[in-house]
């Protein structure tokens, strides 16, 4: 980081980005095509006092990053799909046990093993509901190696923030690229730092929620907070407990403090390209919106009306905005480097508002912006 | 012959499994029911066995 | 519609031409300032056989980030000329090594070729270089950057030792090339 | 006075949730005066469990304390010991979760030899779910799931933590209460992997099926096949025929994981 | 098997139906509220020559039933939600290699650990989304203990005739209680085995689709058909590819196979219950439609026109019919013992048709028929 | 004439896709010369692997072959294995794939002594994802995710596999081919788990990174670190010191496990 | 609307109330052919402390799997009374233990007592069978199956040599009820 | 001296490792650019070490 600009891998943009964000945990398993950020992460870690491991796989990954976590360092791990899919079960105790820490899926092609070195999207909705129980879910989707550092930075926010697993997604593409990275001054993009408690060691309770949207405030292993976590429904002491109501209060309290109004408009961050007058929006997230952009551009100058809708966050999803759009345009047009998920999404929200089609792809090759128009011009 | 020790028995979380009964060397403890009793006070030479064996922190041993 | 050029580099997986890619990408967007963005295919398992790298470079931010129409291609074998010398645009450019690409795909664009391999074994004695060489030709070819860009690029990547030889390298490879335009 | 294990104990906290007569129990006493033996902390100091009845323990104790997903504590407590070295690592658990599901991350952190303190309650079954067969009940023997008797042969844990090259290896019984907390004394001074094995009695979902008629009997069982290495190392092969070694089964000096780490940022730090 | 009837455990019943199917292997690891399947199976395989073996965990649990089927028996496992996460992988690895297996999913309570021994429906989204990569999903969610038999008989048909992973969702519940089963006589249930090639060996190839939906013949391993299985991206001969057209056939293929209309109509079951002129209908699943069923009866008897629709086939999501429900009814209320899971699919397909609301509960209580009539009349 | 590899090659499956040098291809001409010794029969032998260079053995064999995921080799070939006994179950695959993340599976089935042979194929890297260091990358190495040498310990293979319970463990290296093929055949004709090791090189990885010149260097470094049990017997301490020892390390007779289920089911179904 | 009859049985775990339960299904079921259905309460460990089993007895199908307004329920410890004896419908039963329950919850429904366990030890001579005295005092005091359906589905699920033993613990609960409603 | 087998390189297979160069004692083999040729084919004892030692099944030593 001695130089402001740089050419950089989207994949070194991550880590660079993690490290920015103060991180000093990476515990990780190596998987094409994530494995850059654990490469760079074992070389930077060491030089801010960090740690690196490499586990001895994906679950254990995840484990440690929580340890980590609760003993007090932002953590970080990142992997691609076959590994996002074995740490399903983690993901859900960062979930309930409320452990802040990011989780990298740079997507690749196919389910299983798949298409390794393609890219692809096709783990968007398992981001949202991979693991058993009812959860809430952050994810966030970069598509330029620049928006990858700051997405990053803002992965550890809101992570901090609300207590819980945030994950990042990005295809391969993207995180193979190389690109111009801006590095941001220290201090120039606001670093939120989980909340500490402020009561007596004695007072406590690691889940005693103010409210039922309010994230408490976490303390750290070695301080002097002494407390209980686990992955049982649990009381606001932290200790399991079966009682029907406070169950209930926990399960609801861990969904609403991301999905509550507030918490949705902090965390929803979206582009906007050219839709105030759109007739019709295409709706693409990740480097597919690089393609729909080019294609927006390539349409306007057509004199076709189009504009791109480009979710940043895509969970929680941005259900108001894209109601709007669904009332204001003709059509909708997702494009996806899958066989069809946000689109489900989309149809939930836009209902009979608008015509709706999709542009899929999933044989390992970038959407290309003919494909869209030749869309677009099918269902205007 | 005179106690050694005072037993003390914390009934709510004895659950009665009669280890102590079973390892008190001389039979100073008795099952009561689903409860462990002092039967035969006197007899205890404070050999801590009970305290020791118990799972249940629920006996003590307080030497006299 | 932002204007973009798109050049790919192919050849053979460890001849260096991500590289070469990578610093032509450096040489538009951090010393020209301009906008690049560089990318190279990964085969099934991320190595063995050809291997390109491709950059595209605008004035503006660059979206959709893969090449549709190449200005101009290199192919240093002719396996690479075979899978990566196509989708050249009409009035479009292909580099190759004389000595390697025998049959170069033919097309609706101009052909040139010089011995790049033989360059750097001979002239620069040092066949790792020859990336170097063939990078100074792409951009004599193409002017898509300005040629101290480029050699400051290259420069700037190069231990203290091999500035020289990097230098000259470079050199060489512009100015076989611009011979042979001008020739 | 009476042992003040009460201290170490959270406050409302017991009764403990574990059957009468399970050896848990005991394993937590030792436990609680082998952290008193070596003067632990209470901040500076982690418990981390998986899932199980042995992976309850955690919750009692008045110290960090994790209660993680099943069969990854040792990996969970990685993560802790690598972000703060200086803290006291124990982890404990069933049978079942260090050895079934938690093997992997088991041998990987005996191989780091990370400092840290493996109290395995092994009552070789899984009780918490009923009494299933865990990679440590004997063959033969019967659970819910071998109606017919166990086919599987089992782990000797001792030995597979030494072949993944943990550097403290002992081994005691719920019947020998004493030797429990020396032994788990012993390892939380070593530094580096410590595993300390206790096998423990699971009446509730092995002893009934297998025809103990109480805990005692099962005790006194662990007292007969117990022998002390020492002991041992006179006896015949025949004399040891079924028999269990206890004691301090293995001990290393071998570079600790976290030490050489932060030599490693010393390196580059300083560079 | 010896009586025609008898009172058993759904748990049970699930296993005498996979024994009925001829399931011969059954692979798992214990867990709450699933292990009796297991149990049960260590019983009764040994009796008809199968295998029973307990893994190390969830995930060789998974590997050993793909390796079984591939070895030509049929192949069950059965876990609870923790357990499901962790085969989420290898879950993948079924669908991609196609190889019909069975998974039964008792659901439990909360994600992570949660709540052990209570019930739950929250693992509805992970059966279709769960694992990473583009994928189809089958999974039937049967209501009670006769139907747990059935069930697990038509999860083994399907899974043999589409060559793919079905899963079988109950929740504790139903899993846990007793209930008189009336024995099906051999013979009287339909038992569909794979397809066995009937080309020569040499000319055999594993994945030789005959159109974009087709399901090709699978060998077994062991037969003079010998072939390669693989997780990577493959072409008809089973052998890795990145080829783009050929990726992309493969991959619509394994969607199209089960989406496409006839296969649709094929898999899909479900029940209405006074459907025919409500002007209410609940939708609802598993013991959770016991619940409903129960207040439509208790409210027709107040004169409210309600009625039930139970989707037994969950997966695909039966979208023709709930949208001509939408259609009909005034509103419809969607049960789950979840926080809302599968309502987002009767919203995406109802759209602006109908009224819509929900009755949700993760408390480890049943949802009661008193919520759900309370709701209805709150909509109405 | 000269050895007829092609015969148990898939037609036109070659070349391979492995490195220039890769030390896989010597193994898998050790392999099928093995398989060709014990005469198996080609419908009646399945090779299961995971995923890595190593794991794509497998696709040019004329078997019945199976390419599972990362590290669950062990685990579906005892699916396999437990359904058609009488089958010749083989698995392969690298260091990293069996002893990282396959560690379990790898573990239990050495615990269970279930027939198959496992040929692990030890690069001490992880070649396929680019030379990240393994659990048997040797300590201070470099690793393209060990930028400052390599922190972590690694796993003796024999010892873990001996530890866990494997009844036939031995060792070879690429450099020594014709063991290769006699270790193999004598792990296929053992009933029980085999465990077979060979060290070979992965030039691409770990070669360059480490400053070897060339793979024949890296070959001959394997002649030199080799040392025949039989010759290491009567060698000092000092004088094995960076040794590895070749040859059969570990051999006894135990029950099998599909035997002991067949028994089972004989005893079940003649009750 | 089908008619349901619902009954509770709660004591210690170990107590064998889950197999009285079962019983009492299997005879509505099984023997009668009418519809049954028995659940019971899982702990956060399954294991320990109180514990319950219900049966749902009607002549249709049951729906709904749960208790909904208990008719009939037995508490055998004062733990399991506080805590399970509890949606009584008013004008229900209430049976419990003489001596181990001595506070029995107070509600609308008439609550009866007989020494369970002490007929088992002092009147059977085994402990084991005071399941099967509390399921046969309960189907006295209910008449939710015939007494011989009752008789018939315990004598289905034991040994031989057990047969007589649980006859006489049945019928000393069945008739110990039917004195006590009687007088 | 007169070769005591013929060695058979296919091409299509070498990945110019040279391993067979390295190992051939009487260096019968050699580099030429990417690929392995014969230049001293009358040296070639059948020993039989190229083959065995080619990791790409791209030489075979056929005895005369
Ligand atoms: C992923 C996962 N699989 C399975 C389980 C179910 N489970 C909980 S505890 C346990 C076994 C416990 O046995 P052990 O570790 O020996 O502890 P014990 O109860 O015997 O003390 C199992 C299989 C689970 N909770 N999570
Ligand atoms: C679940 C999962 N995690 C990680 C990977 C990425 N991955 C593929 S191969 C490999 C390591 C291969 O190393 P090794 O087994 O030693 O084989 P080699 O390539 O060295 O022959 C890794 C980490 C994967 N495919 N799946
Ligand atoms: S201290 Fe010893 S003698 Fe006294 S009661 Fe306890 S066991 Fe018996
Ligand atoms: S050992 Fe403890 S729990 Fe057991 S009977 Fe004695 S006091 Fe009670
Ligand atoms: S089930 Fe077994 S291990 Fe669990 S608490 Fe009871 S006795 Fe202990
Ligand atoms: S990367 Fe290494 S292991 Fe993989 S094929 Fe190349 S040399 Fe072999
Ligand atoms: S057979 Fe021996 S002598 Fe002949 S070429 Fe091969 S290695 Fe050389
Ligand atoms: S060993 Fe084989 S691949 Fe290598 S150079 Fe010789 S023939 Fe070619
Ligand atoms: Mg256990
Ligand atoms: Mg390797």
């Amino acid at each position: 980081m001695a130089k402001k600009v740089a050419l950089l891998q989207g994949n070194s943009a991550c880590a660079l980005g993690a490290i920015y964000a103060g991180c000093k945990f990476f515990g990780g398993y190596p998987i094409t095509p994530s494995t850059e950020v654990a490469e760079v992460m074992s070389e930077e870690l060491p030089k801010v006092g960090g740690k690196f491991i490499q586990m001895e796989d994906e679950i254990g990954a995840m484990a440690s990053v929580i340890g980590a976590s609760l003993a007090g360092s932002k953590s970080l791990t990142a992997t691609s799909g076959p590994g996002v899919s074995l740490k399903q079960e983690l993901i859900g105790y960062a979930c309930i046990a409320e452990v802040p820490c990011v989780i990298i899926n740079v997507m690749r092609g196919g389910p299983s093993t798949g298409m390794p070195t393609g890219p692809g999207q096709s783990d968007v909705m398992q981001a949202r509901w991979g693991t058993h129980g009812d959860h809430a879910a952050i994810a966030v989707c970069p598509e330029s190696c620049q928006e990858i550092f700051t997405e990053t930075v803002r992965a550890f926010n809101l992570a901090e923030k609300y207590r819980m697993p945030v994950q990042v997604l990005y295809d391969e593409i993207v995180g193979h690229m190389r690109e111009r990275i801006v590095f941001p001054e220290p201090g120039e993009l606001e670093i939120i730092d989980r909340a500490a408690p402020t009561c007596s060691p004695e007072e406590y309770k690691p889940y005693d929620a103010k409210s039922d949207t309010d994230v408490p405030p976490l303390a750290v292993f070695g301080s002097e907070y002494r407390f209980h976590v686990t992955g049982l429904n649990k009381a606001a002491d932290g200790f399991p407990t079966t009682k029907a109501n406070l169950v209930a209060f926990e399960e609801r309290r861990q969904i609403a403090k991301v999905e509550c109004p507030e918490a949705r408009a902090d965390i929803e961050s979206n582009e906007e390209y050219l839709t105030e007058d759109a007739e019709v929006v295409i709706f693409a997230y990740g480097s597919s919106a690089r393609s729909a952009r080019y294609a927006v551009n390539k349409m306007r100058a057509e004199g076709i009306k189009a504009g791109l809708f480009r979710p940043i966050t895509i969970w929680p999803f941005p259900e108001k905005r894209v109601a709007e759009l669904g009332k204001q345009v003709n059509s909708m047009v997702v494009v996806e480097m899958n066989l069809g998920q946000m689109i489900f999404e989309v149809e939930r929200i836009v209902k009979n508002d608008c015509k709706l089609a999709g542009v899929f792809r999933v044989d390992g090759d970038p959407i290309n912006p003919g494909e869209i128009m030749a869309k677009v011009k099918e269902v205007l | 012959m005179s106690a050694k020790a005072e037993i003390e028995i914390i009934e709510e979380y004895c659950k009665g499994c009669s280890i102590c009964v079973e390892f008190c060397p001389t039979k100073v403890l008795e099952m009561d029911a689903f409860v462990v009793k002092v039967a035969n006070a006197d007899a205890c030479i404070a050999c801590n066995q009970c305290e020791l064996r118990c799972p249940d922190f629920a006996i003590k041993v307080h030497k006299l | 519609m932002a204007e973009r050029y798109e050049i790919r580099f192919s050849g053979a997986g460890g001849q260096g031409l991500i590289t070469a890619g990578i610093i032509l990408a450096e040489a538009a967007s951090i010393i020209e300032g301009r906008h690049a963005v560089q990318s190279q295919s990964y085969g099934p398992e991320a190595r063995g056989g050809a291997s390109k790298s491709e950059v595209i470079i605008g004035e503006d931010p660059i979206d959709y980030p893969k090449a549709t129409i190449v200005d101009a291609c290199l192919a240093m074998t002719q396996e690479a000329a075979d899978k990566y010398a196509v989708g050249i645009k009409p009035g479009g450019l292909l580099l190759v090594d004389t000595d390697f690409v025998k049959n170069p795909p033919k097309g609706d664009y101009t052909i040139y070729d010089i011995p790049i391999m033989r360059t750097a074994k001979l002239e620069v004695g040092r066949e790792i270089v020859a990336n170097v060489i063939a990078l100074g030709a792409m951009i004599a070819l193409t002017d898509v950057v300005k040629r101290e860009s480029g050699l400051q690029a290259v420069l700037a990547k190069v231990p203290e030792a091999f500035i020289e030889l990097n230098k000259k390298a470079y050199n060489l490879g512009f100015e076989k090339v611009k011979e042979l335009m001008a020739g | 006075m009476a042992y003040d294990y009460e201290k170490s104990i959270r406050p409302g906290k017991l009764p403990h949730i574990w059957c009468p007569g399970c050896g848990h129990g005991i394993v937590m006493k030792g436990l609680i005066r082998a952290m008193d033996t070596c003067g632990l902390e209470k901040n500076n100091t982690a418990i981390v469990s998986g899932i199980g009845c042995a992976s309850r323990l955690p919750g009692y104790m008045d110290f960090n304390t994790l209660h993680t997903a099943h069969g990854r504590a040792a990996a969970f407590a990685t993560g802790i010991k690598m972000v703060k070295p200086e803290m006291t690592v124990i982890c404990c658990g069933g049978d079942g979760d260090g050895t079934a599901i938690g093997g992997n991350h088991f041998i990987h952190a005996c191989r780091r030899n990370i400092d840290m303190t493996y109290v395995i309650m092994n009552n070789y079954i899984y009780g918490m779910t009923g009494g299933q067969f865990s990679p440590c009940t004997p063959t033969g023997m019967k659970a819910s799931t071998t109606p017919y008797g166990n086919p599987d042969p089992i782990f000797d844990i001792s030995k597979l933590a030494i072949g993944a090259g943990a550097t403290f290896v002992a081994r005691t019984t719920s019947f020998h209460a004493t030797q429990i907390d020396k032994l788990i004394a012993e390892g939380i001074k070593h530094k580096g992997m410590s595993v300390i094995e206790v096998l423990d009695d699971c009446p509730t979902s092995y002893g009934r099926r297998n025809k103990f008629r109480s805990v005692v009997d099962m005790m006194k069982r662990l007292k007969e096949v117990a022998v002390p290495v020492a002991a041992a190392a006179k006896m015949t092969d025949e004399q040891l025929e079924g028999k269990v070694l206890t004691g301090v089964l293995f001990k290393e000096e071998r570079a600790e994981y976290t030490d050489q780490y932060a030599k490693l940022i010393a390196r580059v730090q300083g560079a």
